[in-house]
């Protein structure tokens, strides 16, 4: 038991313990220790309001910028404190990447929209910009419907198209983690498709946490899965036993459709 | 049932007449005299005014939507929205005393282009943050979890973003400073422009100052006065039509 | 707060400040011979009284004039008004927007002044009556555009479910609809009410400025009109400048009061 | 980041009266409307003998002439009130008749002071001959005409309610369209559907002015700061040669003092 948590520790990326979120005084986050482990996919899932978007928004800290958010608890990546004094939440962004439930690319050219972040953060050299936007978007899986209208405003792609440009854009300043809020609920199911493969793929560098509302979706690609209700982490564990034998009640009654 | 539908449409008709009456009746009176002696030097005062107000009001209406495009409206807001409904006499008694008087500039052009920015500044701030905050796509806050700073997001995704907003809020601010009367009254002066051009520093007629002072000096049947009144009504419904915000399409419900 | 803010407050703020000590010395107990008199009449009696009073009929009777019409176009553009009548309307009412004060204060004493001139001589055709007309024609966009924006705020399942029992679309809109909009459609006049409060020129223009008690066709005075005839001539740091501006807050408190009660939400 | 621009701004914004004023030398006049035309005659003379003096010449009335000087904005004032201002020196200028006006349809030429008073002490004032109101068309406080009119012809009854207007060229718009209505104005703005009133058996002429014998003339006078700097003092000085005002002035109808 012992040596197991232990293991559990040393490939944990994150590390959240005690963790509540307010909004004026209203909590929405109650009390939350839970670890995401490194190199894995990790499923977030709930009934609307249950506070995994809040959650999510903690880690890389978008919380912040939530009028009358307020939170204690620790929040730990890589063992440091992201909520620590000293910490910059820009240069936590930039390790922590995130991608939006709506495709949100910038008002730019396809090339500049993959290009924007790496440039921000010093990369001037342009043939080393080049390669960066050709390999972020060869591993996004877009590069081959893009290549040879890299040049185009991003609007005109469709919205699948535009979802895997803005996980182009998050793997382009080289983050360790991929925050995916929903990333396929406003998509058509050949788009949902291919960003699921897209995660499959990544997996192996990255650590991913994604919120998604599709259980299926969850089953599917995740690692491990974590089960939020009114603020509250029930259930926790791999998804494979997860899904097959929940221990708790209320797990077994949101996975089968009972309530939610 | 009170109203009917027909009586809302008459109601509603009787505003449109009233509408085209006016613009109507100065477009045909006033044609003929568009070129009255002294209204091309009214126009370029007015139009220079309305221009450097802009420049005046555009960094600190930006500037505040920059600091707080992020933010939930809070007490600047309120303040903002409260100050907005300052009467433009009341701007322009204190621009009187604040440019013309105290900072020695004079009845001219430039204490009128700051009087105008004075009253167009909690119209500009707050119409700026609502066109910032408009950015649908939230395309600035992808760019914020980027690991950009706020500064540079709102540079560069933000202000693309949402120029097309920005820019009517512009024209609506110019539509309003162009057709000003009480502002300018007090810190421009009302004289017509000399043959030779006073420069900025020199105080001169704008056509809608112009305009009052002819009327109240009995002379509002003369030709000065209607190419005033029309080259007034031209420009600034063409600006306000230019500016006019974009709302969704009026739904269409039922049937 | 953050400094480009913190500057439009405090400029914003100083505006007001500005107007209060100029105001100051005539605040004092008995400083202001008649504060209370029906007559603002230099060099010795400063009753603001009358021009209050004049302010308040004017931007009263402007508003029972257009508040009808920007009501019922409101109503109509935010949920009736469908296809070409619709655009041409809202097309006239932008255009409304565009026209300056001062042009719809020159159009009126062109073609109104004459006409009430007949009516009544005595008074040269000035009085409430036709500034208050200039007043309603500029307030009628401002009263349409925030009545619009409450019907449109109407959830439109309410209007569904009124339909859905069978009532026709009017019935629905005026009797759900409305009923659902009430507040929003009152602030719209209010907000018109302030407007109406603070524009001074096409008033000036129109009222005839006499220091009588206010009339609908005879010289009246409004807290603006004084302010934009003798606020140029009053020698600064006089009892006469200080007096005027004591009017000054008057119309600002008015205004801005007036459109704050307009603009505050449920 | 913008605390940097701001002080720029602020710095900017102190020496900006310094930097624009210190640019050619700008001559500010302002005065009684009454007088403009002889102002701007003459300036305008003034100016083709002086090209590089930049001179400003705004009409706004005797009161706003006053107050702006003692503001400060203003650097020649000219006024036709009687009342002194402190502070400022004042030098004697030009005279120009009041005419009294009446509709030409009301039929009535001349009348004498002794009538104007009673007819405006009178709580129900009627044109002598006729039964038609009279119609008092008055000016507002601050006007050089009105305080020289109400002391020559009395005042007011309280109890009447005249129409007060801003400028000399609305009393003759007023006047015009409303049969019995009277007023006081300045020959410019006389128009061919008014009479001027003989006052006394006197016919408002300009030699009758220089005779002494019409009654109502308006005195303007040229007003500064005490001490003006050489522009100023020059410009006052060509402005105020008796013999200049005689030769701008009669053609539009005014006397030197």
């Amino acid at each position: 038991m012992v040596a197991d948590q232990d293991r559990q520790e040393l490939t944990e990326r994150f590390h959240i313990e005690r963790l509540w979120v307010y909004y004026g005084n209203t909590p929405a986050l109650r009390d939350i220790t839970v670890g995401i482990p490194a190199d894995a996919i990790t499923a977030l899932i709930g009934p609307s309001g249950c506070g995994k978007s809040t959650f999510i928004k903690v880690l890389n800290r978008m919380n912040d910028l939530v009028p009358g958010a307020r939170i204690t608890g620790t929040v730990r990546l890589d063992g440091e404190d992201v909520y620590g004094p000293g910490v910059d939440p820009v240069a936590l962004r930039r390790r922590v990447g995130m991608v939006f439930q709506r495709p949100n690319p910038f008002p730019m050219s396809i090339y500049q929209n993959v290009a924007y972040g790496p440039r921000v953060h010093g990369q001037r050299d342009e043939r080393k910009l080049r390669q960066i936007v050709e390999r972020s978007l060869r591993q996004a899986a877009l590069w081959d419907e893009v290549k040879d209208k890299l040049h185009r405003p991003a609007m005109d792609l469709s919205g699948g198209q535009q979802q895997r440009l803005c996980i182009a854009r998050a793997l382009a300043v080289e983050p360790e983690v991929l925050l995916m809020d929903e990333p396929a609920s406003a998509l058509d199911p050949v788009s949902t498709a291919k960003i699921e493969e897209l995660c499959q793929s990544l997996k192996a560098d990255y650590t991913i946490v994604i919120v998604t509302h599709n259980m299926q979706q969850a089953a599917r690609i995740s690692d491990r899965t974590i089960f939020f209700l009114a603020g509250e982490v029930i259930e926790t564990g791999p998804t494979s036993s997860f899904f097959s034998t929940p221990k708790d009640r209320r797990t077994e009654d949101y996975i089968t459709g009972r309530f939610g | 049932m009170i109203l009917s539908r027909r009586a809302c449409a008459l109601c509603a008709l009787g505003a449109a007449a009233l509408g085209a009456a006016v613009a109507g009746v100065n477009v045909v009176r006033g044609a003929l005299f568009a070129l009255a002696p002294g209204v091309g030097g009214m126009l370029a005062a007015s139009l220079a005014v309305v221009i450097l107000s802009l420049a005046a009001v555009a960094p600190p209406a930006l500037g505040v939507a920059r600091e707080r495009a992020w933010s939930e409206p809070g007490p600047v807001e309120a303040w903002l929205l409260l100050v907005s409904a300052t009467p433009a006499l009341i701007v322009g008694m204190t621009a009187l005393v604040w440019f013309v008087e105290r900072a020695g500039l004079g009845f001219s052009l430039v204490s009128g282009a700051l009087g105008l920015a004075l009253m167009n500044l909690p119209f500009a701030a707050l119409g700026a943050l609502q066109a910032v905050r408009q950015d649908e796509r939230s395309a600035g806050t992808g760019a914020l979890a980027l690991g950009v700073p706020e500064a540079r997001v709102f540079r560069d995704i933000v202000l693309p973003a949402s120029a097309g907003a920005l820019a009517r809020v512009a024209l609506r601010a110019a539509a309003r400073a162009f057709g000003e009367t009480a502002v300018l009254m007090f810190t421009a002066g009302v004289e017509p422009a000399s043959a030779s051009p006073r420069g900025l520093m020199g105080g001169s007629a704008t056509l809608a100052v112009r305009l009052w002072y002819l009327t109240s000096q009995g002379q509002g049947t003369g030709a000065q006065a209607r190419a005033c009144a029309l080259w007034l009504t031209v420009i600034g419904v063409a600006l306000a039509l230019a500016g006019r915000p974009r709302e969704a399409p009026v739904t269409e419900r039922g049937r | 707060m953050r400094p480009w803010s913190a500057l439009v407050v405090l400029v914003t703020g100083a505006l007001v400040a500005t107007l209060v000590h100029e105001a100051l010395p005539a605040l004092v107990p008995r400083a202001l011979p008649e504060l209370w008199g029906m007559a603002f009449s230099p060099p010795d009696r400063f009753g603001a009284l009358g021009p209050l009073t004049g302010s308040v009929a004017v931007a009263a009777l402007a508003l029972a004039l257009a508040g009808p019409v920007g009501v019922g176009a409101g109503i109509y553009l935010g949920s009736l008004a469908q296809g070409t009548w619709a655009r041409l309307l809202s097309g006239a009412i932008d255009t409304l927007t565009g026209v300056p004060a001062v042009v719809v204060g020159f159009l009126a004493t062109s073609f109104l002044l004459p006409v009430l001139r007949v009516v009544a001589p005595a008074g040269g055709g000035y009085g409430l009556l036709p500034a208050a007309v200039a007043l309603g024609v500029m307030v009628v966009p401002t009263v349409e555009g925030f009545a619009a924006d409450a019907m449109r705020a109407v959830p439109a399942d309410l209007v569904a479910g009124s339909l859905a029992l069978g009532a026709t679309l009017e019935a629905s809109v005026l009797g759900v609809g409305v009923a659902h909009a009430r507040r929003g459609l009152s602030q719209a006049v209010l907000l018109g009410t302030g407007r109406a409060l603070g524009e001074g020129m096409a008033v000036e223009m129109l009222v005839g400025n006499a220091p009588h008690p206010p009339a609908l066709l005879a010289p009246s005075q409004t807290l603006t009109s004084v302010l934009v005839q003798q606020f140029g001539l009053a020698q600064p740091r006089s009892l006469w400048a200080h007096a005027l501006a004591v009017l000054g807050i008057l119309v600002l408190a008015l205004a801005a009061g007036v459109s704050a009660l307009g603009a505050r939400r449920a | 980041m913008a605390w940097r621009w701001l002080l720029a701004a602020a710095v900017l914004g102190g020496l900006a009266p310094w930097l624009l004023r210190s640019v050619p030398v700008r001559i500010r006049v302002a005065g009684s409307t009454a007088f403009l035309p002889l102002v701007l005659r003459m300036v305008a003379a003034y100016r083709r003998e002086h090209p590089g003096v930049e001179i400003d010449v705004t009409g706004g009335g005797s009161g706003f002439a006053l107050a702006q000087l003692q503001r400060g904005v203003v650097d020649v004032g000219v006024s036709d009130l009687p009342r002194a201002a402190p502070r400022l020196v004042t030098r004697p200028w030009a005279r120009t008749p009041v005419l009294m006006v009446v509709a030409r349809r009301l039929g009535v030429t001349a009348i004498r002071r002794s009538a104007i008073r009673s007819l405006r002490g009178s709580s129900r004032p009627v044109w002598p001959g006729t039964r038609r109101p009279v119609i008092f068309v008055e000016r507002p406080y601050g006007s050089g005409t009105q305080a020289l009119v109400e002391r020559w012809a009395g005042p007011l009854n309280p109890r009447l309610r005249p129409v007060i207007l801003g400028a000399n060229g609305l009393v003759a718009q007023v006047v015009a369209a409303t049969a019995g209505a009277t007023g006081f104005l300045d020959a410019s703005d006389l128009r061919a559907d008014l009479v001027p009133l003989r006052l006394d058996g006197v016919t408002p002429t300009l030699a009758n002015v220089a005779a002494g014998r019409y009654p109502l003339v308006l005195t303007a006078r040229i007003l500064t700061r005490a001490r003006p700097g050489g522009e100023v003092r020059r410009l006052v000085r060509a402005l105020t040669s008796t013999r200049a005002v005689a030769a701008a002035g009669r053609p539009l109808g005014y006397l030197p003092p």
